[in-house]
């Protein structure tokens, strides 16, 4: 029986700033409809990881395959570089990615940023686009602010659109760097529904998150980072409920 | 009411060979200076050249920074209104000049229909042309007489029409190209080629205008006027 | 005071020095400078766009060109461009035998060639420079989401950059509308051509400049309505909602 | 090497006097329109009406008046009006008060220059002051800055990164329109040019020393902007593919 | 016996952007050593309050008195006016404020945003803000990240960073515009014991926050926000345990 075919795999990545290492060798396999949960405390390279994955960092070592196509990469003078650009945007538009700061486009309203790459990358007619981004917004409760601009909008609004932008890609694998930290916890039960129906649809999730309760309750896989290794990975009910290693222990015991 | 003056100060833009140029250790001469250090010795005029581009020479002259604009400039009735010239000091006649392959032999306006004509722009030159020859003849105007001759080298214009002086040293004296003079010399009509070239001064200060028409009137009486004249424009041949 | 009525009064009744000839060299000076700038501006623009994005790039032999070729443009002046471009070039051996010519001969081919190249190198350096400040993270939001190179350029980065550039880009306008002013010297009689022929006809500098003010005036009260307009809707997006 | 041709036919002395003084006429307004631009853009962006409507009013009439009338009417102009006075006083005393008040030409033109090209800056800084993230002002608002250290500590550090291209054009802009100080009776490199272009009747050889002399300024200025380019792009990084 | 001055009194604000009404008459008292949190959905307003605070948005109508002070106003013709200027920045430099996106200054290291205030607006000598600053950072876990610039630190190090230049301050009273939003639940804990102590100081702090563990554990006082109105307020046991209006009691209810 042939090995299945999985949405991403990620062998022994490395990526460092300067002198500085921040991720010393990682590896993540995402089977179809997968939720994988990293936490590790802060600076421990939750989000650079989650940059390599789309190449947003270019990884100094390691390999990323994306629905078994590896991604390649050449050597040059100025080190790593990617190799076919086109490849790396074609795998892009299937990983779509909320930012832990949104990164919205300050210059389009709400609506604009939802309907604009659909438009202009997926092909999507304008007048579709424009339905299924109301759509959206109405699903994050945004319908009514659809014309504002991002600068006008409160911190929880901007990261719902955020995440109303990354679903309009109707991507394979969906990265979110911390979706919900500006979110309240009525909010955080509507976002994880949404997110709920994306895996029961068969998307796949990478979510960096700082809430336990939501990694216990989404997660298929929880991956515990710590100084840019992983330190523990498994199922939550054992990495949360039984963990082994004595760091991560210590980062999920309640201090107050 | 005018001023009494002791000591005035002239305005002028140079070089515009021969009437104002700069001597090789840069002291100015020319047929205007050396007239002009005459005159103000007649007039007991203590005078100072000042050199000022062409652009801001009107309005210099009309806010005192100096009193009086001696540089070659032309009378005529439009001008009257804005300045108060002297009586003219000399009546150059202006004269057609053309490549000599060309081969004009006249400049009627039969001749040069369908022709390019270079003047320099806003001067008589160009009035005459452009009244005459406008309809007939395409008219470029030039800054300056250097840009024309360099056009007509270029082919780009077929004939020009200037001070007589000035075409001499342009394109007569200077030793590249070989131009010659089209037709006679002219200084007719009146209404084009007015009285000639006159000291301007500002409207109010008549009295010093009249000392120097007088002193104008005396050199040409003791024969200054003619040595310098013979120097300047001397027809050699 | 006598004078500056006079001036005035002169400006208003028709008189000595605007009968309809000279407003008639007027109104051509004010086509032939419209065209001019407008044409090399055109030009400029959609020359400077690309050179600008160009002029970032990462391979030395496309930038320093382009930096090279900015500099100099802008480092000496217009006139000597403008010179060269219509004295210069007809020196060239054989030019003149050839369908250059036709384009040379006329002075206005040298003069939009060198005025669009003027423009095109400050252009350049405006946008190149917001360019450079495009908020990091939108670009990256962009390339998260597929956008290719050329198209993240095309939807993320000019427009926000150009939005960012308007005010300078705007002055650039200004500046070229006041630098075609040189044009005369190549026999092109602009606005400013008709202000030094009715100068060196009557003698009327103050009458002839601030008239020919007025119409330079109207003009870049225009350029500068335009912009006011274009922020009002661009920058929208800076501004409280309503 | 022959270095004869720096001679210029005689006119090397006057060629070098007139690029000095193109040097200091060019700094000295800079100053000027830097201050200029930097207070009107301020007020421009004020929530005060009255600082807003005169900082609009200079903006638009001064770049909608080509330089050069702007330099005769604020320097000719300026000594006309002078001069009426001092002529009325000269006929009303029937000659006993005889005064020629003189306006510098030097001053004069520095002024000048300064002046119209404050409006330039003014638009540039404005824009450059729009496109600095308003989180950063507020946080130094927050913090109890006045608006002065505020400006000085934040405002101004984050608003030359989008400056400086802007900047660079105006002085360039700036540094040629010094030829017009030539119609109020200075003598810069380009007015010598000019005279010796007339008398040696060769109007090519001299444009050569009027561009070197333009890049000799411009690419010391170029040295200046670059380093200010890396200063103010400290902490600012740019995306990778 | 005399009413006691309180650090912080605000009666009826109002504030709309535009047409449209976000605060509608709120009224609060903090005491000194009061832990007040702020909580509501997203859009509710909290963030605008709290800005509202130290003016850097212009409430239509309503007081502020801050120890006793009240804040002047003038009407002028485009709205309502800060009247004295000296006496905001005076007294914005006794309220210190960390920002729901931190907005550190981008142009500045790490140590160089935590010293800026007290060198340049308390006048603290710079040998001084230093050794202080760079303690602040000790205490955040920040000091070996002292001279990154904030582009280059991640999101948990840049909130630290920030509430470490607004302890930098040694405020009377604290703005906290969600402090713990990137923060590991690690992290969480530290920045709560850092509260607390400051509470002990006698310090008072404004919270606004999602996190109703954090709430319930900190605060002397919660008030819930909900459509620009004060909908619920008092001890954290009564309004956390024990809501009373249904909107709060939805609002709190967890869904996941
Ligand atoms: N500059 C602005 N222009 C127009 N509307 C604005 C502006 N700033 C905020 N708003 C609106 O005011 C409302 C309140 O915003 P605010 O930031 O106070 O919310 P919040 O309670 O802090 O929400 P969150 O928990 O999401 O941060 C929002 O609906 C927002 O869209
Ligand atoms: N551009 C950069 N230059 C230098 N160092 C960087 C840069 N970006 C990130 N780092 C460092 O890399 C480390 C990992 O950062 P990363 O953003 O991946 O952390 P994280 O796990 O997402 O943390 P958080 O939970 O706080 O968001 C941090 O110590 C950070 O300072
Ligand atoms: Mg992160
Ligand atoms: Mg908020
Ligand atoms: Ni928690």
């Amino acid at each position: 029986m042939p090995e299945p075919i999985h949405p991403l795999v990620i062998t022994d990545l490395h990526k460092s700033f300067g002198d500085n290492p921040v991720l010393r060798g990682l590896s993540l396999t995402a089977k179809k409809g997968d939720v994988i949960t990293l936490i590790g405390a802060s600076g421990s390279g939750k989000s650079t990881f989650l940059r390599c994955m789309n190449l947003l960092e270019r990884p100094n070592a390691g390999e990323i395959v994306v629905h078994g196509e590896s991604i390649r990469f050449k050597e040059t003078r100025r080190g790593r570089e990617v190799a076919d650009h086109r490849q790396v945007e074609r795998i892009r538009s299937k990983l779509s990615m909320v930012f832990q700061n949104f990164n919205l486009w300050a210059h389009m309203t709400l609506l604009a940023n939802v309907i604009e790459a659909p438009i202009h990358v997926l092909k999507v007619p304008k007048a579709e686009a424009r339905a299924r981004g109301m759509a959206l917004l109405e699903r994050v409760g945004l319908a009514e602010r659809a014309d504002y601009y991002p600068a006008q909008l409160s911190g929880g609004q901007q990261q719902r659109g955020a995440i109303a932008r990354a679903l309009a890609m109707e991507p394979e694998v969906m990265l979110f760097d911390e979706p919900t930290s500006a979110l309240d916890p009525e909010l955080v039960g509507d976002v994880l529904r949404v997110m709920r129906e994306l895996a029961d649809e068969g998307r796949t999730m990478i979510v960096v998150t700082h809430e336990m309760a939501f990694a216990r309750d989404v997660s298929s896989q929880v991956v515990y980072l710590h100084q840019g290794r992983v330190e523990e990975a498994g199922p939550p009910s054992q990495v949360l409920d039984n963990p082994t290693s004595p760091r991560l222990r210590q980062f999920l015991a309640p201090k107050h | 009411q005018g001023r009494d003056y002791q000591s005035i100060r002239i305005g002028v833009d140079v070089p515009y060979e021969p009437m104002e140029y700069r001597n090789p250790d840069g002291s100015l001469t020319g047929f205007d200076i050396e007239l002009g250090d005459a005159l103000c010795e007649r007039a007991e005029l203590q005078c100072e050249w000042v050199v000022q581009a062409w652009d801001g020479i009107i309005p210099g002259l009309l806010s005192r920074r100096f009193d009086a604009i001696m540089s070659s400039m032309t009378i005529n009735e439009e001008r009257r209104q804005q300045v108060l010239f002297s009586e003219p000091y000399i009546s150059p006649p202006s004269a057609w000049f053309a490549p000599s392959s060309e081969g004009f032999t006249s400049a009627d306006a039969q001749t040069l229909k369908g022709k390019t004509i270079g003047v320099q722009r806003g001067t008589l030159q160009d009035n005459y042309v452009t009244d005459l020859y406008g309809s007939e003849a395409q008219i470029r105007r030039y800054a300056t007489a250097d840009d024309l001759v360099i056009d007509m080298s270029a082919g780009r214009i077929d004939i020009a029409f200037l001070d007589f002086p000035i075409g001499k040293t342009t394109m007569l004296d200077a030793d590249q190209g070989d131009y010659v003079v089209v037709g006679d010399m002219i200084d007719e009509p009146k209404e084009y080629f007015g009285d000639g070239f006159g000291i301007a001064f500002r409207p109010r200060d008549e009295a010093l205008a009249e000392r120097f028409n007088q002193a104008l009137a005396e050199v040409r009486e003791d024969g200054t006027y003619q040595s310098l004249y013979d120097k300047y424009f001397g027809v050699e041949e | 005071m006598e004078q500056l009525t006079q001036t005035i009064t002169d400006l208003l009744n028709g008189n000595a020095i605007f009968t309809v000839n000279t407003l008639n060299i007027y109104w051509d000076g004010m086509v032939n400078t419209v065209q001019l700038v407008f044409v090399s501006l055109l030009i400029g623009l959609l020359l400077a766009v690309p050179l600008s994005i160009l002029r970032g790039s990462r391979f030395a032999i496309i930038k320093w060109p382009i930096w090279c070729y900015t500099y100099v443009f802008r480092a000496t002046p217009l006139l000597i461009q403008l010179y060269l471009a219509y004295y210069g070039f007809a020196f060239v051996p054989g030019v003149r035998d050839t369908w250059i010519w036709f384009f040379v001969q006329d002075p206005l081919y040298p003069a939009l060639f060198a005025f669009t190249l003027n423009t095109a190198a400050y252009t350049t350096e405006i946008f190149h420079g917001a360019i450079r400040s495009t908020p990091r993270g939108e670009v990256e939001a962009a390339r998260a989401y597929g956008m290719s190179r050329a198209l993240t350029i095309r939807r993320i980065v000019l427009p926000s950059a150009f939005r960012r550039a308007l005010p300078a880009y705007g002055n650039e306008v200004i500046f070229m509308l006041h630098a075609s002013a040189i044009a005369s010297v190549v026999t092109i009689m602009d606005l400013t051509g008709a202000a030094y022929y009715v100068y060196a006809r009557f003698y009327a500098p103050f009458t002839a400049f601030i008239f020919v003010a007025l119409l330079y005036m109207v003009l870049s009260f225009g350029i500068q309505g335009i912009f006011r307009g274009l922020e009002r809707r661009l920058l929208a997006h800076l501004r409280p909602a309503g | 090497m022959d270095l004869a041709w720096l001679d210029f036919q005689g006119y090397g002395p006057r060629l070098i006097e007139g690029g000095w003084l193109t040097l200091r006429v060019a700094v000295l307004s800079m100053v000027i329109a830097l201050l200029l631009g930097m207070l009107t853009a301020s007020a421009k962006l004020s929530s005060s009406a009255l600082l807003k409507g005169v900082a609009t009013f200079y903006t638009t009439v001064i770049r909608g008046v080509p330089d050069l009338v702007l330099m005769m009417l604020l320097f000719y102009g300026g000594q006309i009006g002078v001069n009426m006075f001092t002529d009325y006083l000269y006929d009303a005393t029937d000659g006993r008060i005889d005064w020629f008040i003189d306006v510098d030409a030097f001053t004069a033109g520095v002024i000048t220059i300064g002046f119209i090209f404050g409006a330039y800056m003014a638009e540039t800084f404005r824009g450059a002051f729009m496109a600095v993230d308003a989180g950063q002002m507020e946080a130094a608002r927050a913090y109890g800055m006045s608006p002065l250290k505020a400006f000085q500590r934040v405002r101004f550090p984050l608003m030359m990164r989008h400056a400086l291209p802007g900047l660079g054009n105006n002085w360039m802009v700036l540094l040629k329109t010094t030829a017009l100080v030539s119609i109020i009776g200075l003598t810069d490199m380009v007015r010598v040019a000019d005279e010796a272009t007339k008398a040696t009747h060769q109007p090519f050889l001299f444009l050569l020393p009027v561009a070197l002399g333009y890049l000799a300024i411009a690419s010391l200025s170029e040295l200046l902007f670059q380093w200010l380019t890396r200063r103010y792009s400290v902490g600012f990084t740019e995306a990778n593919d």
